[in-house]
């Protein structure tokens, strides 16, 4: 009947054999990996397949009821401890439609892609292995019916994204940049960790123990004014959860990791960190919009640290020169906007603009690889201009994607923007701090625009090479690969299966918005919203989804998006402007500014301040330790040189004050401890008697008490 | 419940018998001199009374549950379990001793003696009378002591036995004298017995308490429970490397059987799945404390080993206090799940010291810098590293591994019984376990081997074995659903 | 219970057994102490008789006397050699070790007067007990004797593994 | 009147002085005396109880497999001695330590 419903389970397989043929062949060196076209042929097949039966699964979804387009298929009972039950099950309902879609589709891309990138890599085949893998534990992530399975997927996709940044490992700045995702997303994951644990405690007290979403979505109102600690549970849950969505999905305050994982190979900074693995936070609180709507208070956080995000990272983006870290800290951004969208209550918008990104983000990271390439391996924009000549095809892509981001009709980013504005603005209708937040949401779009086209003013309008007077000789230049020795080399456009990717992307970002018109614009040419429709089901019930509230458009919004359409087209202008005919106009701002230009250049130092306040602390915790140990332990000489020995070691290994701060503490107190211990293993047979007959008497000293 | 006389019981012993039988045909093959020339005659007996030990096992096990030879042990799907474990193990060890340099000049008697103690595992396993519990005890202790110090000619080796056999004697004897407390306040040898006078004079007794301690002692020294575990990082290290695999998982799991079923049958009162421990022996606290002690201890001191045996000696502390959760946790869950735990550990705890033998036949030396740029060293060292990586990741108790599930069904057991601290701090230990699992996948990827010579892990048999474990870690860690079977039917003791 | 003339035996035997015991635990002689050994079994051989355990004494004296305590001496003079007068037999630790055992024995002592044993109505009968435990032995007991036989039998092999080693090894040097 | 109690203090007096004999000794051979006085105390505790407790021949019979057990265990004990010796040509336990920490 629904073949391809039946059958879902190809989906996540499929990448998971691709990764299992490549990466048996890696591990075992076995001689297939080293033909090349066998390699990408087996992962990009695996991820086609899995592309195909995604689509297929969208086809049998829509010739379903509209009402109960939800399909759990369940491959095998997982775990059944009494009376709590978690299976491989896979649901397929119109989000995880949307996502699958998304992962495989943009991911075949990506892979297309990569084929021609990583051309001349030597780690091709560990390349293609990790990229399966991922897109395998992507989809687990986006599949799973129940929590553990989203869980295994969120964790898994972390492990992947932290082997790819650090993929050329050898250079320490990358496998340092690795290391600090690793651990920033620990510190999500385990507020994470606490918030799922503490809703599947509460259901289990209702004696309702289910992990399943359909269950806790059945279940989850009995749940309503239960208090921990004075505070509404759900809000409760619903902050923790998303705390742990602010690590995955790099917002406030633990963003600080997306910027340097751009270390990684490009390909992977377009799969990975901008299209689908960063907004596994948005989907994770689209899959639990029943506890967010259950929890006002824990919607009105997502809302503002999502507008603060956008607009504060827009602004970062101002002054950076490096075209990846425009594009990480324009990700950023973007990711706060499908927050603030969330927040607001809008789910569909939020999920749209999760789309509309995945399309044009993905496009102007790979164009930025293009260029990369294209300029051999220089990712400095300075060095850049006049691009547009060389690279006709990746300069056509990139600006179509930039005007999709920048959010002008009728381009993807327009619709999907504008909506999440708009449901914010009317949401101020209840609340007067929304109007607040749609304020730094309209001023984040501007800046958007700007430094958008700022961007593709340095690089492609121009000369060749015209600001590379601006850089000061100290700045050591670094691209993916490490150091690089700037030679002069033509620029040149780059093979056919990148630009293939290019251009698909392009028209995506060109047309994807189309699906979901809103009903303003639409109800003229009764063109449906048929992107909402198709979500509604999965929204249902979710208040801020304004069902029946279309039949009176009121004038405001079409004078706002007129508003918004004019300002993205002003802005784009005068970013235009000045980089190509005023060039001299950034160079007076700086000097007019010198500190606010650094402030904004130097990311608002928020390394610098986690560096203060979170690790020198940890450091000075540990460096009491070691007083302690001084002092206090001043007998245990040979210990003292099992730690030292240990911390160095620790030290080399990691080599990042970041890293050091929370593993030395962790270590040395656990290695004092064991030291300690480790003492009254004397070797005298004695002695272990000793303390065995000790034990006893402590034991029935301890029953007499 | 049925008691049966030794004529009925003889059928239920059939699979005992051919191991007694085995372990007497070996010892032969020492007497004429040409028979002792062929070093494959006395395992290739040995492996063949194992394996139809087991198949036996298989038999007898459709048999009605019973209590057999008088009362002196019983027969039921606990002691089938056990009995399969014990065969298991013994095949492996078996395997193990014929691949390791070590013990490749061993007699005949090292093979019957290998079939001795796998003939005491399922009888421990089944005692249900205080002196069976004495007997199959010592029975795997004294066999034991003498492979542990079989390597006559190295330090280590007799260093080691004779720690084993002080510290083995002194607890066996603090042992009896605590069950001849127990014996003297309740009157009777038979656990079922003692339970039943516990129930009906429920007066609180020192006498009691201080027994049982006393006992713990025992027990306590056979599963290496902290402060009884001292002597296991020595013995393991000193010993040749297949003895302390198999002591590490054979004679380790029969003390669990044992402390489960006495505390189960003997202490504590079955109300419908949970055992309610008897009045004023708050035997769940005791174990709780017993049990977060030895896992936090083996996993401090292992952070700090540099020996590949001692390393994996403290880790095998550390496990048993995971398992000894189950002993605190008291239900039926429990019970699953430490068997569930203990196949885990069977095919983790192998498979760790298989390529560890492989190291140190290889380099020669036990240090765990011989695994230095294992994964680097041609395509035996990936393979063997690959597998080395897998089971330090099922031994730290990470998806999607067997040892995760054994975790899972443990710490859910432990949840179920309401003891949250203990289910915390077992969790932030196994987080701690990490840090040294983890340094022999960094010592095997990230660092120079000393020599970069591929690693030699030469013929069919010996790769096989490591990757069929391997392959068990990770497909038991997606589809326990058999060994979840197997576990659900063994947690049933007779009493 | 028991008569005066048992009483006065129990004395008697008290104090062999402690004498030898604080011997075994506090000289620093060894050979004095592998004799002591003998006074504390002779002792505990007549408890046993006392307690109507006559087989039980009887098989005390024989095996520990007869068995046992041949090979301590054995090895005392294998591992000290015969020429060597003063066998050392010396103690760590005794500071830490007394309290324990001061406190082991007040724990003890207290339960064993606190606690309500198991005690039967009636005082037994002394009889010959002999005939009894080899009807148990082989009825009743069948399963634990064998398994002593397979214990005993490997327990034989494995020594003389030991030891027959030991031997070639002392002969070469 | 001797009384079940004088029994058993005598027998926990016995225990004691194993252990203390066997946590304070140098000497393997020491340590080994130590553990035949533990044994023994247990071996007597059990004839005890049977006689003044439950009265059936199993005490007898228990006493019995624990002399026989120790025995079987000394007779380990001194073998692996002797190698310990023939390595280390001591038995003196403080002087025979490779395996620690």
């Amino acid at each position: 009947m629904h073949f391809f419903l039946e059958n879902i389970w190809v989906i996540p397989l499929a990448p998971l054999i691709g990764f299992l043929i490549n990466g048996l062949g890696c591990f075992l060196r076995l001689p297939y990996v080293k033909s090349r076209k066998f390699v990408h042929f087996v992962a990009c097949t695996a991820i086609f397949v899995a592309f195909v039966f995604a689509v297929g699964v969208f086809f049998d979804l829509l010739g379903m009821d509209p009402a109960h387009r939800s399909f759990t298929k369940t491959l095998y009972p997982w775990i059944s401890i009494g009376s709590l039950e978690a299976n491989v099950a896979f649901l397929a309902d119109p989000l995880s439609a949307v996502m699958m879609l998304i992962i495989t589709g943009v991911g075949f891309l990506i892979h297309v892609y990569s084929i021609g990138y990583m051309h001349e890599d030597p780690g091709f085949a560990r390349f293609f292995t990790y990229l399966n893998l991922f897109c395998f534990a992507m989809l687990l992530l986006v599949m799973g019916d129940n929590i553990f399975m989203l869980f295994i997927g969120w964790e898994g996709v972390g492990l992947c994204s932290y082997l790819l940044i650090g993929f050329w490992y050898e250079h320490k700045p990358n496998a340092v940049a690795g290391m600090k995702a690793f651990i920033v997303n620990r510190i999500g994951d385990f507020a994470f960790l606490i918030g799922l644990f503490l809703l599947f405690w509460f259901l289990y007290q209702q004696g309702h123990p289910t992990v399943a979403f359909s269950g806790i979505q059945e279940n989850v109102h009995l749940l309503e004014g239960a208090k921990v600690g004075g505070i509404s549970l759900l809000a409760l849950v619903g902050i923790l959860l998303f705390i742990g969505a602010t690590g995955k999905s790099a917002q406030i305050p633990l963003y600080v990791w997306l910027p340097d994982a751009m270390a990684g190979p490009t390909p992977v900074s377009a799969l990975i960190h901008a299209a689908t693995m960063v907004t596994a936070g948005i989907y994770m609180i689209g899959r639990l919009n029943f506890v967010y709507s259950l929890a006002p208070e824990a919607l009105v956080v997502v809302a503002t640290v999502g507008a603060l995000t956008a607009l504060f990272a827009a602004t970062i983006g101002f002054a950076q020169n490096d075209i990846k870290k425009v594009l990480a800290y324009s990700t950023v951004s973007q990711l706060g906007y499908m927050f603030l969208g969330m927040g607001t209550g809008a789910y569909t918008a939020g999920i749209f603009h999760l789309m509309t990104h995945a399309f044009f983000k993905a496009c102007l990271f790979l164009g930025s690889g293009s260029v990369i390439l294209g300029m051999h391996h220089e990712q400095d924009m300075r060095r850049m201009g006049g691009l547009k000549k060389y690279m006709p095809v990746t300069y056509m892509t990139f600006l179509l994607a930039t005007i999709a981001i920048a959010g002008i009709f009728p381009f993807a980013g327009f619709f999907s923007k504008d909506e999440i504005l708009w449901k914010t603005f009317e949401s101020g209708g209840h609340q007067y701090w929304y109007y607040v937040l749609w304020g730094m949401g309209v001023l984040g779009a501007m800046g958007t625009a700007f430094y958008m086209f700022r961007a593709v003013a340095m690089t492609f309008f121009g000369k060749l090479g015209e600001r590379a007077h601006e850089i000061a000789p100290n700045e050591v230049e670094e691209d993916e690969h490490g150091p690089h020795q700037h030679e002069h080399h033509t620029p040149h456009e780059s093979p056919k299966s990148m630009t293939f990717a290019l251009v698909v992307l392009a028209i995506l970002s060109v047309v994807g918005g189309l699906v979901g018109i809103p009903y303003a614009l639409g109800h003229f040419f009764h063109i449906p919203n048929f992107f909402e429709e198709w979500l509604a089901p999965v929204f249902a019930g979710a208040h801020g989804e304004g069902h029946g509230a279309h039949h009176d458009v009121p004038v405001i919004e079409y004078m706002l998006m007129v508003f918004s359409v004019a300002i993205a087209l002003a802005t784009s202008a005068l970013a235009v402007y000045i980089y190509t005919k005023r060039k001299d106009l950034p160079a007076r701002f700086v000097t007019r500014f010198p500190r606010l230009h650094r402030l904004v250049h130097e990311k608002y130092y928020v390394d610098e301040i986690y560096q203060v306040l979170v690790v020198n602390n940890l450091l000075r915790i540990n460096q009491l330790l070691a007083l302690f140990d001084q002092k206090v332990v001043d007998g245990f000489v040979n210990f003292a040189g099992t730690v030292v020995r240990f911390s160095s070691k620790v030290a080399g290994f990691t080599d990042n004050r970041w890293v050091d701060g929370f593993v030395n503490l962790v270590g040395n107190s656990i290695s004092f401890a064991g030291a300690s211990l480790r003492k009254a293993q004397t070797g005298l047979v004695q002695n272990y008697l000793y303390i065995a007959v000790a034990g006893v008497i402590a034991l029935m000293i301890w029953r007499l008490l | 419940m049925e008691i049966l006389n030794n004529q009925d019981s003889l059928w239920y012993f059939l699979p005992e018998s051919v191991l007694i039988l085995t372990f007497v045909v070996i010892l032969l093959f020492d007497l004429p001199e040409n028979w002792s020339k062929n070093r494959l005659l006395a395992p290739i007996v040995a492996t063949i009374g194992t394996v139809l030990f087991l198949a036996l096992s298989f038999y007898t096990q459709q048999f009605p549950e019973a209590i057999t030879f008088h009362g002196m042990i019983i027969n039921d799907a606990f002691t089938d379990f056990f009995r399969l474990f014990a065969g298991l193990t013994a095949l492996i060890t078996i395997f193990l001793s014929l691949k390791s340099k070590e013990v490749a000049q061993v007699r005949a008697e090292y093979w019957a003696l290998l079939v001795g103690i796998t003939l005491g595992i399922p009888m421990l396993a089944a005692s249900n009378n205080l002196l069976m519990i004495y007997l199959a005890l010592e029975l795997i202790s004294i066999l034991s002591y003498i492979l542990v110090g079989y390597l006559h000619n190295t330090k280590t080796s007799s260093e080691a036995a004779v720690k084993y056999v002080l510290y083995g004697a002194t607890a066996s004897g603090v042992m009896i004298y605590g069950l001849s407390l127990i014996f003297g306040v309740t009157g009777t040898l038979n656990a079922i017995e003692i339970r039943q006078f516990l129930i009906s004079n429920p007066a609180e007794q020192l006498a009691l308490f201080i027994g049982l301690l006393m006992t713990l002692a025992g027990f306590g020294y056979k599963i290496s429970m902290v402060p009884f575990h001292m002597w296991a990082p020595d013995v393991y290290q000193g010993a040749p490397t297949p003895v302390t695999a198999f002591l590490s998982v054979g004679p380790k799991a029969a003390g669990f059987a044992i402390l489960l079923r006495f505390i189960y049958t003997a202490l504590t009162q079955d109300q419908g799945g949970v055992y309610v421990p008897l009045k004023y022996i708050d035997i769940s606290t005791l174990m709780a404390v017993f049990a977060l002690a030895t896992m936090t201890l083996g996993n401090f001191v292992a952070l700090q080993q540099t020996n590949i045996k001692r390393f994996l000696a403290y880790s095998s502390i550390a496990h048993a206090g995971y398992m000894l959760m189950a002993a605190a946790a008291l239900n039926t869950e429990a019970l699953r799940g430490v068997i569930f735990y203990m196949i885990s550990y069977l095919i983790m705890n192998m498979g760790a010291f298989a390529v560890a033998i492989a190291v140190i036949n290889d380099s020669g030396s036990e240090e765990l810098s011989a695994f230095k740029g294992l994964g680097n060293r041609g395509r035996k060292g990936a393979l063997a590293a690959v597998a080395m990586t897998l089971f330090m990741v099922s031994l730290t108790g990470l998806p999607p591994t067997v040892g995760f599930v054994g975790k899972f069904y443990l710490f859910s057991a432990v949840i179920e019984a309401k003891i949250y601290w203990l289910a915390v701090l077992g969790v932030l230990n196994s987080v701690v376990s990490l840090y040294y699992y983890a340094k022999i996948i960094k010592y095997m990827y990230f660092e120079e081997a000393k020599e970069q010579k591929p690693f030699a892990l030469t013929g069919f048999s010996f790769p096989s074995l490591i990757v069929g474990l391997a392959a068990a870690t990770v497909f038991f860690g997606i589809f326990w659903n058999a060994l979840s079977y197997l576990t659900e039917i063994s947690a049933h003791l007779l009493m | 219970m028991m008569t005066p003339m048992q009483d006065l035996a129990f004395a008697a035997l008290s104090g062999i057994v402690i004498a030898a015991g604080c011997l075994i635990a506090f000289s620093r002689n060894l050979v004095y102490s592998a004799f002591a050994l003998l006074g504390a079994f002779v002792g505990v051989a007549g408890y046993f008789v006392l307690l109507g355990a006559d087989f039980v004494a009887v098989i005390q004296l024989l095996v520990y006397i007869g068995g046992i305590m041949v090979l301590y001496l054995f090895a005392v003079l294998m591992t000290s050699g015969i020429g060597d007068v003063t066998l050392t037999n010396r103690s760590i630790a005794t500071k830490a070790s007394a309290p324990l055992c001061i406190v082991l024995i007040i724990l003890l002592g207290k339960l064993i007067y606190t606690t309500e044993w198991y005690v039967a109505a009636e005082p037994t009968e002394i009889a010959p007990t002999t005939a009894a435990i080899g009807n148990a032995l082989l009825t009743e007991y069948l399963l634990p004797f064998e398994l002593a036989s397979v214990l005993l039998l490997g327990t034989l092999v494995g020594t003389v593994a030991l030891a027959r080693r030991g031997v070639k090894v002392i002969k070469k040097s | 009147m001797i009384q079940m109690q004088h029994f058993l203090m005598m027998s926990a007096v016995i225990f004691v002085l194993g252990i203390y004999t066997v946590v304070t000794r140098k000497n393997v051979l020491g340590i080994l005396l130590g553990t035949e006085l533990v044994l023994n105390a247990a071996a007597l505790n059990i004839v005890i109880f049977g006689f003044y407790g439950n009265q059936t021949i199993e005490s007898s019979i228990y006493a019995l497999f624990v002399i026989v057990l120790a025995a079987a265990e000394a007779a380990v004990a001194l073998a692996v001695g002797l190698t310990l010796y023939q390595n280390f040509k001591t038995i003196d336990t403080t002087e025979t330590r490779e395996l620690k920490g």
